[in-house]
């Protein structure tokens, strides 16, 4: 289905939600008020639904917004948006039955660093997007680009493009892409230890601690971060040095076995932090010792809240006491 | 330039538990150097920032009287990291402090004037400065009648008891003390703040309220005050915010174009009715 | 260009840009754009050549130089009993020149000065750092579809805030003093006399892009109209994508909130002033765990009538420069312009 | 100035030696190192213990504070597994370690510095051997310089 086909029916399932009394709202994209942005937009009657878009910048993980509401929400998701819905029914955080998905199969996100790259410091007045290519006219010249080459790294390596649950299906499915199998975790490992420190120091070195990775992240509900406690201070609020790094371990620490690697985070650095290592490091952890994946069933128990008697302990000191 | 953030070194004299569970304790500091101490002027409503190198900085108003020669006394409420940590020090420890911050009660309207002083909890620490202010032999005769309502959660919360007994021993002073739930000892009376204001007799002509306490209270309170025919101009609120650096910089104290740390804490509400109700 | 030296402007060649900075090395800290990683950012250059001047802004604003992220304001050591041996980091940055900032931001330093730098309450760390500042701004000749300057009061090539502006004019940039200090600089630096003719053109091609970028709302209509719209249920609706980071008020020139935090390290005990955020949960939570702002809605609020109406009526000026990094960063897309424009005309309605 | 040191001692120097924080699980390893006090067997000073009720009761947050504040090793230990007092607390534990573990290894953290071990009540002499050899690997990569304090810019 093309993207204004997807468009309008997003906007018909939407308007008539809404209007049968179905849910309160409808949480959508609309037209950003920039030519790479795609905005959420919460559609409460059918007027509202017919600004709702649907096109290569919805990058933005809508699920991070379902907490918010105790009533009947219809909410427009990706398949990676729907692994983060299906985390949080498990962790009692919203109800299944409040929910009317309607699920959208993607096939990638478009990050608009790389356009902006492209353009080599030039402002991109326009984007249209065209069967598997973005026409981009910048201040100097107009480029068609394949839309693959322009994808989120996230959206490369991503398994599930199709929705995981849903009510309502826009769109065929889409081919799913081969499984993942790390190869950038086990890149990044090739190097000696002290590269690998060097190069994420440098990272941290730009975080603002603005905390947009937090905030943008559906899994980062907690009332009270762990970063704003005092008694005792986990971690100090200065920038540039450990505090900057313990900060974003931890973060990725808590998100062990809940992260389903939607990029909301990466996207939603000013900095354009690599935080994502971390993430895929813990994430291939959890698929490699706990053969688990985040999101994909609502039904498999969270690989932190259970464990084998024969899980992998090499890492130990010491060896095991079998040994004895 | 002076250093706004340089605190003085004080020292505790004293540190008394004031609440029968022992979450609310008064500590009496002097200053280190005499110099600083010859410096230091403030008025009863003003605040200080009592400050912990390398643990923090947290603001109380200051409870002792002007008056009085010598200490000044903070009350603090067990709550955090610095409040716990000035709670843990005894006689002779040293702490920082920086003020006076703030406005204070208006002294210069309520002289020749009734004054009615309502206060609630652990806010009445900045009433307690201004009654005592009040009560000293030189100042009496500025002021009309003193009418004081004080109020608590329970007997045991009570804060300055000395000071209500010797009060309450006084016919210059007109003091009404409330629990809202009493125990089994408690003789007076029960009841919650708005409730025993409503039942004064007051000139609403001539009195002005200077009114400090918990929200609830304060919500409730002003109500009856203007049931009692005092314009709004002549009821003071001592507000509650999150502070920081006490010097109309840091940004978080704010009601609308007003920073509470040095626009107030005091305002009329005349004042506050002019301004958004971000409190 | 408002309140410039016309005649004794002079002309900066663009590829002698690095040798005059690598000259500055010698007896100042220079702070210019400096492209690593993608990121267009303001670093002290140890090589001319460092600085890239052929930006449009950078990805956050300059005002660290006069508000670093984080400061140590006092530190002791660990041994010594409290309020004796306090140490005052006051800072001692030398000459700092702030080369190539663009208009807006130079405002921006603009706008802290009345923060941080009047009234009895000077703070002397702010003031240490801005004594010994020059900035050097320079005009913009293309400015990007997200500015908005000209709407707060600012434009392209306005002066507020800078001792020396630069223009660009073929292969050259014209430079004029604005300030006393500006000019003494230029006296010390021996550049060529710019051509009358050159002053002209970049003088009437700087009207012309003023004139090119319209207010987009008046601003008394805006404050006017969010003086009496503190309770509007608008603010529902307009905020509500909000996910409450702090990335606007972190990349913002104007935005100075801060928190002053204490640490214990290396045998001493140290207070540091680092930002805050009026998006942040801890922001205005009080003690009694009570909370005048609680969710991001009154948070997005203070934040926006903070700039528009409240810092008018206490500076006299909005807090915003309209450098548009807010709109850009935001990882929502929660367009200011957008909610300036709603407030404006919601007023045009009435 | 208070904080001088007795006189002659300011340009003595000080032979480093490492600080090593032990996690120890109050059922089985903290009684372990009780057997090894109790059996007089030596292991190093370097090693200070920090008693906690079960190795399941260890957030990585506790570790990487301890590598922040300073200590140039972090050493945990609990139950053997099926030996928890709380039945599954070390198994648990032991899915965060490994989290842990690997994530500080793949950002290039020296691989010395964080221990993870099992020791029982009766082991007095595995607790003596285990915080030997630890304080041994701390030694030998030196003093602590990744992760360790706040991050003022100056």
């Amino acid at each position: 289905m093309s993207r204004t086909g997807l468009t309008e029916r997003i906007r018909e399932e939407a308007a008539r939600l809404l209007a049968d009394g179905t849910v309160d709202v409808v949480i959508g994209f609309e037209q950003g008020s920039l030519p790479l942005r795609a905005t959420p937009c919460f559609a409460r009657d059918a007027a509202d639904a017919g600004r709702l878009v649907w096109n290569a910048f919805c990058g933005n993980n809508l699920s991070r917004y379902i907490r918010r509401f105790d009533k009947r929400v219809g909410i427009v998701v990706k398949g990676c948006d729907t692994r983060s819905i299906v985390e949080l029914i498990k962790e009692n955080q919203v109800q299944r039955d409040n929910l009317v998905i309607i699920g959208v199969p993607c096939d990638g996100m478009v990050d608009e660093g790389i356009l902006q790259g492209l353009c080599k410091g030039r402002e991109i007045l326009s984007v249209e997007e065209g069967d598997g290519v973005l026409v981009v006219t910048d201040a100097g010249r107009t480029m068609r680009i394949p839309r693959d080459e322009c994808l989120h790294q996230g959206c490369r390596v991503c398994t599930q493009r199709n929705p995981v649950i849903h009510d309502i299906l826009a769109g065929e499915p889409v081919q799913e892409q081969p499984g993942d199998t790390y190869r950038d975790v086990a890149g990044f490992a090739a190097a000696p230890p002290d590269a690998r420190w060097a190069r994420i120091t440098g990272e941290m070195d730009r975080c603002i601690r603005c905390y947009a990775c937090r905030d943008a992240c559906p899994l980062c509900y907690c009332a009270n971060c762990f970063v704003d406690a005092t008694m005792p201070q986990w971690v100090g609020k200065s920038v540039g040095g450990s505090d900057t790094l313990s900060f974003h371990l931890m973060r990725s620490l808590h998100l062990a076995g809940r992260c389903v690697e939607c990029g909301a985070c990466e996207r939603a650095c000013p900095m354009g932090v690599d935080i994502r290592t971390l993430h895929r490091k813990v994430s291939s952890d959890v698929a490699g010792l706990f053969g688990y994946k985040p999101g994909m069933s609502l039904s498999e128990p969270a690989p932190l809240s259970r464990f084998e008697p024969d899980d992998p302990e090499d890492f130990m000191t010491g060896g095991s006491p079998c040994a004895e | 330039m002076m250093n706004p953030y340089m605190p003085f070194p004080m020292r505790v004299e004293k540190s008394i538990a004031e609440t029968d569970d022992g979450s609310i304790r008064t500590l009496s500091l002097s200053f280190v150097r005499k110099a600083d101490s010859e410096g230091f002027s403030f008025r009863a409503g003003q605040f200080a920032e009592l400050s912990l190198l390398g643990t923090g900085e947290a603001p109380f108003g200051i409870a002792s009287s002007p008056v009085d020669p010598g200490l000044l006394d903070f009350t603090v409420s067990r709550i955090g990291l610095v409040t716990s940590e000035l709670h843990n020090l005894d006689t002779g420890d040293r702490v920082g402090m920086r003020g006076p911050l703030g406005n204070g009660y208006p002294l210069e309207e309520l002289f020749g004037r009734n004054v009615l002083v309502v206060g609630g909890g652990f806010g009445f620490s900045t009433l307690r400065a201004f009654t005592g202010y009040a009560l000293h032999p030189g100042n009496r005769g500025l002021f009309g009648d003193l009418t004081v309502v004080y109020g608590a959660r329970n007997p045991g919360l009570l804060l300055y008891r000395q000071d209500l007994l010797e009060w309450a021993g006084r016919d210059d002073i007109d003091l009404h003390v409330t629990v809202d739930s009493p125990d089994a000892e408690w003789t007076g009376r029960t009841g919650v703040v708005p409730a025993v204001v409503r039942e004064l007799c007051i000139e609403a002509g001539r009195t002005t309220a200077l009114v400090c306490g918990p929200p609830a209270m304060i919500r409730y309170t002003l109500p009856v005050l203007t049931e009692l025919g005092l314009p709004p101009e002549m009821v003071f609120l001592s507000l509650e915010m999150k502070m920081k650096c006490g010097l109309g910089k840091c940004g978080r104290c704010n009601i609308g174009e007003a920073y509470v740390c040095t626009d107030g804490p005091v305002f009329s509400t005349a004042r506050l009715s002019a301004l958004p109700g971000d409190y | 260009m408002r309140g410039v030296n016309e005649m004794s402007a002079v002309r900066l060649g663009k590829g002698d840009v690095a040798g005059f900075l690598e000259g500055l090395l010698a007896d100042w800290t220079v702070v210019a754009p400096v492209m690593h990683d993608g990121i267009v950012s303001f670093r002290a250059i140890t090589s001319g050549t460092e600085a890239d001047l052929d930006y449009s802004n950078s990805a956050q604003s300059p005002k660290g130089v006069v508000l670093p992220q984080v400061e140590t304001l006092l530190s002791c050591p660990c041994s010594s009993p409290e309020g004796e041996d306090v140490v005052e980091h006051t800072p001692e940055p030398g000459r700092v020149v702030l080369f190539g900032v663009r208009p807006c931001d130079a405002r921006g330093i603009g706008f802290l000065d009345r923060v941080f730098g009047e009234g009895a309450n000077g703070d002397n760390y702010y003031a240490s750092r801005r004594e010994s500042l020059l900035v050097v701004s320079l005009g913009c000749s293309h400015p990007l579809a997200t500015c908005f300057c000209t709407t707060t009061g600012g434009g392209p090539f306005s002066t507020e805030g800078s001792d020396l502006i630069m223009a660009e004019h073929g292969d050259e940039y014209i430079v004029f003093a604005v300030t006393e200090n500006g000019a003494t600089f230029l006296s010390r630096h021996g550049l060529s006399k710019a051509a009358e003719s050159a002053v002209q053109a970049v003088l009437s091609a700087a009207e012309t892009s003023v004139a090119e970028m319209q207010p987009r709302v008046g601003l008394s209509i805006l404050k006017g109209s969010l003086d009496g719209s503190f309770d509007a249920a608008a603010w529902n609706t307009l905020t509500e994508k909000c996910v409450g980071c702090g990335v606007c008020t972190y990349v913002c020139p104007t935005c100075h909130c801060f928190d002053i935090v204490d640490e214990v390290s290396g045998g001493s005990r140290v207070r540091n002033r680092i930002w805050d955020s009026c998006q942040f949960p801890c922001f205005t939570r009080q003690a009694s765990g009570f909370d005048p702002r609680p969710t991001y809605r009154e948070r997005y609020r203070q934040r926006f009538m903070h700039k528009f109406s409240f810092c008018t009526d206490r500076y006299g000026t909005p807090g915003c420069v309209g450098c548009g990094r807010c709109v850009t960063e935001c990882p929502v897309n929660l367009d200011i312009r957008r909610i300036m424009a709603f407030f404006s005309e919601k007023r045009g309605e009435e | 100035m208070n904080a001088q040191a007795p006189g002659g001692m300011e340009n003595r120097s000080v032979e480093w030696e490492p600080r090593i924080i032990a996690f120890l699980c109050n059922w089985c390893s903290y009684a372990g190192a009780d057997l090894a006090g109790v059996g007089r067997l030596q292991y190093p000073s370097n090693v200070r213990i920090i008693r906690v009720p079960c190795s399941g009761r260890i957030s990585p947050f506790f570790i990487l504070s301890a590598f922040q504040k300073g200590a140039d090793g972090v050493i945990v230990s609990g139950c053997h597994p099926g030996d928890c007092h709380y039945i599954s607390g070390n198994y648990s534990a032991r899915r965060k370690f490994a989290l842990l573990k690997g994530l500080l290894d793949h950002i290039g953290i020296e691989e010395g510095r964080l221990h993870f071990t099992w020791i029982s009540a009766s082991e007095g002499g595995r607790f003596a051997d285990v915080m030997g050899s630890v304080t041994e690997t701390v030694r030998a990569l030196g003093p602590v310089r990744q992760m360790v304090g706040p991050g003022v810019r100056t």
